[in-house]
């Protein structure tokens, strides 16, 4: 029996297996994870992370920052733990040997960020989510006791009578479905961006972990709160960091004319200023680049609208030392370089506030169920977060979900119970059934394709009563669709249909709640934008949507009062002093 | 994981040809095979200092002259020549130089080397042919 | 700790790639081709008499066998393995061209001293 | 990430490109055979997009691993037209006319179709202690290491690995002899072994007939890799330690090099 079994090898998931490992070495640990740990997506993030260390910093300002940056939907408590043991984290990873960029004299280095009053994202030029997988991977190799499920893949959670009790989960190698008993579960399995068609997501971010725990019984929340990134190639959707518009990047109109002082985001300065301009946070950059659209000041290219991101006056030197990658991805992927030519970008579906609804220790309401990373929502993020908070995020809370969840099981050593074996026999043969394959139905692509375009139609950078409640009844039918998609492959090596077709079901619980959030909060706030409810209204909706699957397994969505500790709702200002 | 699983997995057979697969691999062959006619050098040059203690320098050089020897070491000149280059420009491979804590670009490396190739065959060439007169 | 020859043999076989590399060109160059071909004279019997007779040169041409035969063993030995995929005969390979050179080397030592 | 399908549309009527792909199920064939599909040559199209238009369009059943599509999660290596690519960054046009070839790495079992077993490497990765070693006191998490950017520099290529196996495939002693330790984990050791932080000390694993002393010098290692790591050098950087200090003993070899 397990004591605690983390699904995810991502960033969130190892912070936590080397958390139990610490905390107490007799316990059982295990990371199951659907592709090796060093693949998982937390390898993309290309930035840095904060964390207060000094240099005229304070706590309160990053506490400040995050949360008019999450236009005060955060849970202030979670975000004073945060921005409290953040600083810790980072110099845990750099005493793991993460290479941190430096200064002369030695000490790490800083850039700015979006949104962020002070210099205080940590780099490792701008690879920095790389790094910090490698070195968290290589770190867990070190623990020799942590058992690895390399390349299996959950599909459900165990629940009985409001306590977890372990999953199920295919081998996919070899097809073998198992159920896993656990004590505890922390699910860290990351975003869901492959909901939408066009991402800076990896093909594995599907959202299952969210939908694992809402099938299970647990609530979502905030779940119409999706970021969009300003800077995408367009086409491939690959991230263009916001570390390239801290170095003093511009971005710019068809007409080579910096458009974002149009949006009350201050006044164009030659070199890089806090929270203004280009380093004003991304819902009002990705809102931005829609009104820019609609003023016929973007440029057409076969993959849609885009501006430009000019870095041209960075010059090859500065190009070249602070974000390097930026250039290897515009001249493998886009054919051109950023130290000469502009940039075409475009705003592109990047990560998801909302999440397994949490406490600030990472425990859902089902006991024994824990989340963490990208997957949970412990509400340090609100409506928008801000660049960089994410990668601290997954250390401070999967550490915090780590040591939770070892506590946990340490004082609740029962044995294994009956439902793991019903509920593990019920999900066996539904999968092998799923297996047998049909020849009939619809490609898994279309469905999936058809989901994408719905969400993106609908639940985009801006909103519309009208368009959501559409979309409702298209996602009910494609769920029902999709129970019959056609599926080639009955192999039981290496199936890697079958597991899409599992990955397509959650995309689509995930869809369904993102709608129906955003349908119900009838406001404008951070990322959620209506044009049906242009302003913010703090009256009705300074609280988090909280959504649970009813028995039908529709969606039911209700509201969760804000956590307010020191900073009161105010007005969002960026640009002006 | 049994044995059993990792049963069904394909095992592919080695591939005799595998060097003349891709141009790099024959040109790595080719080096590893300039060893051959190193091997052959020494050989000759040891031929020669024997005629040289033993007074019969004359039927060395007769030997020597044959043309299937000078062909020979045709190609064993080319092939010593292909080892230098490729063993001189390798070597900062293993050695990397570092002067105040940035690296000595390899190409210097390179360059010094074969200077040092240049001088050290003008001096043997120097005593071979006009030294101790 | 398992204990190996292989930097041993390394050094001897980087040791011989670069002497070899140094010396051996112009050797054959000028004994092997311009000599035999007639373009450059041979050289006073005398004369390279009295090059060998100074015991610096045998040592250095000692040295310089030694090392060039450990550099072709060592690659000959790696070489034929990988082509022809025998490592599994290594040890036997490793005996015969390692032994070879150590044979020249004493060959050339008894010749010269 | 990318939307092949809207691409799909845009460009009906334009070219196609044959691509023939390495099939290999188990228990229905004993050895790979190749099939062949048509793909549209879009110009944007990596050899990856390929590969997902005929998983999506035109054949569920083939099986490979992706994920990141931008060259970073390292698991979408695979040996096209006999080179080991990492398919995402590869482009279809660079094949002109076609046709493609897409085959497994090399020198690895093949598992399915394209997915190749690599749990070798990540045994030996282990094997090398491939994390940050230290004796005595540790710092508290309030002060960091100083590190300077010319010793960040010592070792920041060998951290740019992103383990996709593409040295492993082109090396031929790899391919030979399956024991050999192998470009990617000596680079990763070396990078360890190289960084001012770290205290460890990796010679009984390095310095073995099948770690650094089983490599032949190909080099192939370096050609083929795709982020810079050049691998053939941080090997050939340890045999020169390991010899060092096989011949002299006290001299530290690796650590003494570091400061
Ligand atoms: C391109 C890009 C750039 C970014 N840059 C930055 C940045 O600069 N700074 C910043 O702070 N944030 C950044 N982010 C956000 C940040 O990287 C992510 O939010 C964070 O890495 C998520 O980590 P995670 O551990 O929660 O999940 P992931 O790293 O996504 O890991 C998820 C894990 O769960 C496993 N898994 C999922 N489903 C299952 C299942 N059903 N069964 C078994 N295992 C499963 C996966 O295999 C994987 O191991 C960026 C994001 C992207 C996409
Ligand atoms: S060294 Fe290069 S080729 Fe080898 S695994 Fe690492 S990144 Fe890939
Ligand atoms: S290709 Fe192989 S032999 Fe050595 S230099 Fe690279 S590991
Ligand atoms: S898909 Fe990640 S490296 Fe190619």
């Amino acid at each position: 029996m397990i004591d605690v079994l983390i699904v995810g090898g991502g960033g969130a998931g190892l912070r936590a297996a080397i958390a139990v490992a610490e905390t107490d070495p007799s316990l059982k640990v295990a990371v199951v994870s659907k592709v090796y740990p060093m693949r998982s997506h937390t390898v993309s993030a290309e930035g840095g992370a904060a964390a207060v260390i000094g240099l005229g910093d304070t706590l309160d300002e990053h506490c400040y920052d995050t949360v008019s940056g999450g236009d005060w939907l955060c849970d202030q408590d979670a975000v004073e733990a945060f921005v409290a043991e953040a600083p810790e984290e980072l110099i845990q990873l750099e005493h793991w040997g993460c290479p941190w960029s430096r200064e002369s004299d030695g000490r790490v280095a800083v850039r700015p960020f979006g949104g962020m009053k002070k210099m205080r994202t940590w780099y490792a030029a701008d690879k920095t989510g790389f790094h910090l997988l490698h070195t968290l991977f290589q770190t867990t190799l070190k623990y020799q006791d942590v058992i690895r499920y390399d390349e299996w893949y959950v599909t459900k959670l165990v629940v009985d009578d409001g306590r977890v009790h372990g999953v199920v989960a295919v081998e996919i190698r070899t097809g073998r479905i198992e159920t896993i008993p656990a004590r505890t579960v922390i699910l860290a399995t990351g975003g869901c961006g492959k909901v939408f068609p066009f991402t800076t997501n990896a093909a594995i971010k599907t959202g299952d972990g969210m939908a694992l725990a809402y099938r299970a019984g647990a609530p979502l929340k905030d779940m119409e709160f999706v970021q969009y990134h300003p800077t995408g190639l367009p086409f491939t959707g690959i991230l263009i960091t916001e570390a390239a518009r801290a170095e003093g990047g511009w971005l710019i109109n068809k007409d080579g004319y910096r458009y974002l002082q149009d949006y009350d985001l201050g006044t164009p300065t030659p070199t890089p200023k806090l929270r203004s301009m280009e380093l004003g946070p991304r819902d009002r950059l990705s809102q931005a680049f829609v009104h820019e659209q609609h003023k016929g000041r973007t440029v057409d290219t076969p993959y849609g609208p885009v501006v430009y991101l000019d870095l041209r006056h960075l010059g090859e030197r500065k190009i070249d030392s602070r974000i390097p990658f930026v250039r290897e991805l515009c001249r493998s992927y886009q054919n051109l370089d950023p130290a000469t030519d502009l940039i075409p970008v475009r705003p592109v579906v990047h990560y998801m506030m909302g999440g397994v609804h949490t406490d600030i220790d990472g425990a859902t309401p089902i006991a024994g169920l824990y989340a963490a990373g990208e997957t949970a929502c412990v509400s340090i993020n609100g409506a928008n977060r801000l660049g960089s908070n994410s990668l601290p995020e997954i250390l401070v809370f999967g550490r915090r979900a780590g040591i939770a969840a070892a506590a946990f099981a340490t004082s609740h050593r029962e044995a294994e119970a009956a439902a793991v074996h019903s509920q593990g026999e019920d999900e066996r043969r539904r999968l092998e059934r799923a297996r047998e394959g049909s020849r009939h139905g619809e490609r898994i692509a279309d469905l999936r394709e058809q989901m994408q375009h719905t969400l993106e139609g609908a639940a985009g950078i801006y909103r519309t009563g009208d368009v959501l409640t559409k979309a409702v009844d298209t996602l009910a039918d494609l769920r029902e669709r999709a129970e019959e998609a056609r599926v080639e492959d009955n192999s039981t090596t290496f199936n890697t249909e079958l597991i899409n077709l599992q990955e397509l079901h959650t995309m689509l619980e995930v869809a369904q709640t993102i709608v129906a959030c955003a349908l119900n909060r009838q406001e404008s706030r951070g990322a959620h934008q209506r044009t049906d409810y242009s302003a913010r209204d703090d009256d009705a909706y300074l609280a988090h949507s909280l959504v649970h699957r009813a028995p039908d397994g529709t969606p039911s969505v209700g509201l969760l009062p804000v956590t307010i500790t020191r900073w009161p709702p105010g007005e969002r200002v960026y640009g002006r002093d | 994981m049994t044995a059993g699983d990792r049963a069904t997995a394909y095992r592919p057979r080695r591939d005799p040809l595998w060097f003349a697969r891709t141009r790099t691999y024959t040109l790595f062959v080719l080096r590893e095979l300039t060893s051959v006619f190193v091997a052959w050098s020494i050989v000759f040059l040891l031929m020669l200092v024997d005629a040289v203690l033993g007074g019969s320098l004359e039927r060395f050089a007769d030997l020597a002259a044959r043309p299937w020897m000078i062909a020979v070491n045709v190609v064993a000149l080319a092939a010593t020549v292909f080892h230098t280059i490729t063993f001189l420009n390798l070597a900062p491979k293993a050695t990397v130089v570092r002067l105040d804590g940035y690296r000595l670009p390899a190409w210097m490396i390179q360059g010094g080397n074969h200077s040092l190739w240049l001088a050290v065959s003008a001096v043997i060439a120097f005593f071979v042919l006009r030294g101790f007169r | 700790m398992k204990r190996t020859l292989e930097p041993y043999l390394w050094l001897l076989f980087s040791g011989g790639g670069v002497v070899a590399a140094l010396v051996l060109p112009v050797l054959v160059l000028l004994f092997g081709v311009l000599m035999p071909l007639g373009v450059l004279d041979w050289p006073a019997a005398g004369h390279l008499q009295g090059l060998l007779g100074n015991v610096l040169v045998r040592l250095a041409l000692l040295v310089v066998v030694v090392l060039c035969l450990f550099h072709a063993a060592h690659r000959i030995r790696h070489t034929s393995e990988e082509l022809l995929g025998i490592a599994r005969f290594d040890l036997v390979i490793a005996i015969l061209c390692y032994g070879a050179a150590i044979t020249g080397g004493i060959y050339a030592a008894v010749l010269m001293f | 990430m990318t939307d092949t399908s809207e691409a799909v549309r845009q460009a009906a009527g334009t070219r196609t490109i044959r691509v023939e792909v390495s099939r290999y199920r188990p228990g229905e064939d004993t050895e790979p055979v190749l099939q062949g599909y048509d793909v549209p040559l879009m110009t944007d199209w990596a050899v990856l997009d390929g590969l997902n238009y005929i998983k999506d369009q035109l054949d569920g059943s083939l099986s490979y691993r992706w994920s990141c599509r931008m060259g970073v999660c390292g698991s979408c290596g695979m040996t096209v037209n006999g080179e080991p690519r990492l398919t995402c960054g590869t482009f279809l046009t660079e094949y002109g006319d076609g046709p493609v070839r897409i085959e497994p790495l090399k020198g690895f079992p093949v598992i399915r179709d394209l997915v190749v077993d690599i749990d070798d490497f990540l045994g030996k990765l282990s094997s090398v202690r491939p994390w940050l070693i230290r004796e005595g006191e540790e710092l508290p998490l309030t002060t960091e290491y100083a590190q300077t950017p010319e010793q960040l520099e010592a070792y920041k290529q060998y951290s740019m690995c992103i383990n996709c196996l593409l040295c492993y495939s082109a090396c031929p002693v790899y391919v030979l002899d399956p024991d050999f330790l192998g470009p990617a984990a000596i680079a990763l050791a070396q990078r360890y072994n190289l960084d001012s932080r770290d205290m460890g000390d990796r010679f009984d694993v390095l310095n073995l007939d099948e770690a650094v002393w089983g490599c032949t010098f190909v080099g192939e290692c370096t050609r083929v890799c795709p982020k810079h790591v050049d691998p053939a050098e941080a090997i050939q950087r340890y045999k020169l330690t390991a010899a060092l200090r096989s011949v002299l003993p006290w001299s530290k070899g690796s650590k003494g090099s570091k400061r």
